[in-house]
């Protein structure tokens, strides 16, 4: 659904990667790790078309990224959940509400999904935090908000930067089990992270393909990990 | 226009903080901006109203005098009033009655002079229409046709005043403009400055696939809705102050007191609608702007 | 308060944002408010010029009226001068000349009035020094000791022009006073809303040990200087624009032009000074109030 | 240098923990775990006083914390380092002055330090990026100059929120080897984190206790970890 083909991009004069060629295909499963600063989140951001690329070719839903206006770009990422790495909500709105945005902005009646919302919160372990302020929340709750909030629409891809990397390794697992769930629907999940653990754990229940992004280049990972 | 004072169902309204010191600034601003505006505005109609008076009394008449012997006095009088009559630009006409004559002279002569008996000039009163009269042809005429009368169109004592009239219709408009001026600028920055302040919520919206117009609906309507309720609040208390202003001057003749006049309160009640359309188009151009930075 | 404008050396004032529409939002408000008040203020000397003219040219003369056969007429006006040579309030007296009744006569008689031969009064000026003198006990003296002559001290005429007047003073002051205030609460308001999208700064800067006066300094120097740059920018735009405002009317005697005269170009000179002072205070304010919320 | 004695903390009316008792002695060194929102992060705020307690009393170097005044909580604050959960800089300044920014605001003459600086960017490996400006960061980097801004000053007391929570595993080792050494050098250290294969590595290092927090209480943790 997101195909990228020979991307490369550079903030400024420092060229971070160059032929990137990765397709995000329905039911695939995808980590991406790399040491810190390789450029995952810049990766991911061209994914949703925050960045555009240097050189390459984006494809998303089929279409060339480079020919969508800013409508489409909007509505394509109405089928994308994003976990930013920092995740960003609006501080003034009750926790739910925040969940339910994408709803919302898709102009989805969110009444009806009600029960969706309170089944999801309690599975990110959030079931009593739907009134709180995100301000009001921990690190690790939020990272699970910002889950939440990435797979309220039922997305077609979903891309996750570092969810896992605030929350205990039993809350990881529950995380983890609710994306390959959403994987085994056949949706296609891209997460980048730092947990080797979390990738080895993951690797025992879906058939994932490990990315590794380093020294400018993206590699399939071996059995190294 | 209208459809942005009534909430969609998928209301995007409350996506914008509703408190805090930026989104105070917004109704702030307005809100001073309108004070002052009907302040110069109230103004502005002062002025205006003097200088209409001051054109009106003193533009608009002129004085013959006509001296002759007693007893040839009221025929010539009678000759000038017909000349008077034929002369375009010449409302209305009269000679002046003893009472008046004397009550014109009481500064300088007491009220006791006898003004029947003195060889005093009879004074004629004209009024001008809104031509006004050609007074060089009017002063040939009398020339040629009564000698004793003569034309004072009373330029010597108008044109100062006329200059100052304007000088103060100048005055009212130049701060009516430069409030207004100011106000735009300070309602555009202060929504500039608060949505600033919510890149946040911006950055938010385009990450879960908001379009650049829910976007700007967002924003709009609130920031609208602020500057409306502000300007609104400062009209409201810049009236009730004009209201109550002492306004004892009505007969002076030189200047009113600072307020309104009849149908002139209606005007000021189109601040807060203007305030409103102007926070409507900085927000939008704002938001646009700010939208222009992410993608 | 001057040790503010001179650098320290572990400078905090590079911890606040050196741009951006927040901080010229301070600058605007400064800027704008200050140049309606340079505005108010050449309003406010202009109706002062105004008051305090009509105020002497009208409040502080008299008129005495001598009404006396001919041969006596100079013997009394000399009485009359003697009168009023030992008058409290008095600064000057003379009896008119004919060419300046003439004058005074002429738009009612023209200007070929045989004053010599008329039995009309004569007029004598008085011309009364600041305390003014006291009208009823002049004319009870003068009814004793010449009968012929009568005060006439204008109060008809003075009285509603200097009503006027007063009504002009009122308006200049309610101007810079209504102008002075929404300054200060512009400028307030725009430091808060500068300070509170800084509250990540101030954040950051407690937890890293940063004291409170620290903090406050960091931003009151700031934020002064920045009043005082769009204060100085604004009241040399409006000082420009009055410098060129055309001012023809220095003799009209009713109203003289907008604009400042003398020494009262120096007097809008203290308007970034005093936005500065209020943008100091503003600040260190909502700094203290912001530092309230954190620990 | 920091005791709590039987300290408790609410938001609003649910109480997160209480009867907390903790002692950071000069040359200890201590691990902070537990599942997510146990109350970690509010620890650490009392700890150097961002948050004051229901109850209990905290004595910080020698004295009653709840008779210091804000001018004092800020001295103390200049002897203790603290990495906050979500990293947070001055986002106009360049990095360095970031970093540098405690001496600053201590008033230490930070030309002289330009070394010390240095040497410590291109341990945490962000030789390269002293003028970039925060925002311009990866996730990792922020964590990184934040622990950099908390060790800059050599405090006596250094208190991390999940300092590695984005960060690779050569690079949390790193970071860990860079407490380690401080801590030698006998400063304390409270450590929040969630990576227990971290906390297993640091065990080999040096004699950390492992403490934590679940239920409303505080353990230490035995050899279940
Ligand atoms: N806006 C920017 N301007 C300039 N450089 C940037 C910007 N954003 C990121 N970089 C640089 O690009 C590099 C890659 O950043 P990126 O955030 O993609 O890394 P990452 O792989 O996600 O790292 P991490 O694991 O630490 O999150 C970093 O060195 C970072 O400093
Ligand atoms: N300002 C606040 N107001 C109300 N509740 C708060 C506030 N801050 C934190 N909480 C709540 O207190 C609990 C503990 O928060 P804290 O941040 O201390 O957890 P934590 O152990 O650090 O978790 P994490 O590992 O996710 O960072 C959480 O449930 C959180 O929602
Ligand atoms: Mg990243
Ligand atoms: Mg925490």
């Amino acid at each position: 659904m997101i195909e990228l083909s020979g991307v490369g991009y550079s903030y400024g004069d420092s060229r971070l990667f160059g032929d990137i060629t990765l397709s995000l295909a329905p039911g695939a499963f995808h980590f991406l790790t790399g040491p810190s600063g390789a450029g995952k989140t810049t990766l991911l951001k061209l994914c949703y078309l925050e960045l555009a690329p240097d050189e390459g070719q984006i494809d998303i839903f089929g279409k060339d990224a480079a020919a969508l206006n800013r409508d489409d770009i909007a509505k394509a990422r109405q089928r994308i959940g994003v976990v930013h790495q920092d995740c960003q909500f609006i501080d003034h709105m009750p926790l739910a509400e925040n969940i339910m945005l994408p709803l919302r902005v898709a102009g989805r009646d969110h009444a009806a999904e009600q029960n969706n919302l309170r089944d999801l919160m309690a599975w990110v372990g959030l079931g009593d935090k739907a009134d709180a302020l995100p301000p009001e929340l921990s690190g690790g709750e939020r990272q699970r908000a910002a889950l939440a909030r990435a797979v309220i629409m039922s997305p077609d891809v979903i891309l996750a930067d570092e969810p896992t990397g605030n929350v205990d390794w039993d809350m990881s697992l529950r995380l983890l089990t609710l994306l390959v769930e959403l994987n085994r629907m056949g949706k296609s999940v891209l997460l980048a992270t730092h947990d080797l653990a979390l990738i080895r754990q993951a690797k025992a229940q879906v058939p994932a393909r490990v990315l590794r992004l380093r020294d400018r280049v993206l590699q399939q990972a071996g059995s190294d990990l | 226009m209208i459809a942005l004072f009534t909430p969609s169902p998928t209301d995007p309204e409350r996506l914008v903080p509703p408190s805090g010191i930026t989104a105070q600034l917004t109704a702030f601003a307005a809100g001073a901006m309108a004070f002052l505006a009907v302040f110069a505005l109230a103004l502005m109609f002062a002025t205006n109203r003097v200088a209409d008076r001051w054109s009106a009394e003193l533009a608009q008449t002129a004085t013959i005098r006509v001296s002759a012997p007693a007893p040839q006095m009221a025929e010539q009088v009678q000759s000038v009033l017909t000349i008077l009559g034929q002369t375009p630009g010449v409302a209305s006409a009269r000679a002046m009655g003893d009472d008046e004559q004397r009550a014109l002279l009481a500064p300088w002569f007491g009220p006791d002079l006898p003004v029947e008996v003195l060889p005093i000039p009879r004074l004629i009163e004209v009024v001008e229409d809104s031509t006004g009269i050609d007074a060089e042809g009017l002063r040939l005429r009398l020339r040629a046709e009564v000698p004793g009368a003569v034309l004072d169109d009373h330029g010597r004592w108008r044109r100062p005043l006329i200059e100052a009239a304007e000088r103060l219709r100048t005055l009212g408009v130049l701060s009516i403009a430069l409030i207004a001026l100011t106000m735009a600028a300070m309602v555009t920055l202060a929504a500039s400055a608060s949505l600033s302040a919510n890149g946040k919520v911006i950055a938010v919206l385009r990450l879960v696939g908001a379009r650049d117009s829910y976007v700007i609906r967002a924003f709009v309507r609130r920031f609208m809705l602020r500057a409306l309720a502000g300007a609104s609040v400062g009209t409201v208390f810049a009236m009730a102050a004009i209201a109550v202003f002492p306004d004892s001057g009505r007969d002076t003749g030189f200047l009113t007191g600072l307020g309104f006049r009849g149908l002139e309160w209606f005007v000021p009640l189109l601040i807060p609608p203007v305030a409103a359309m102007v926070a409507f188009w900085a927000t939008r151009i704002a938001a646009a702007r700010k939208l222009r930075e992410i993608r």
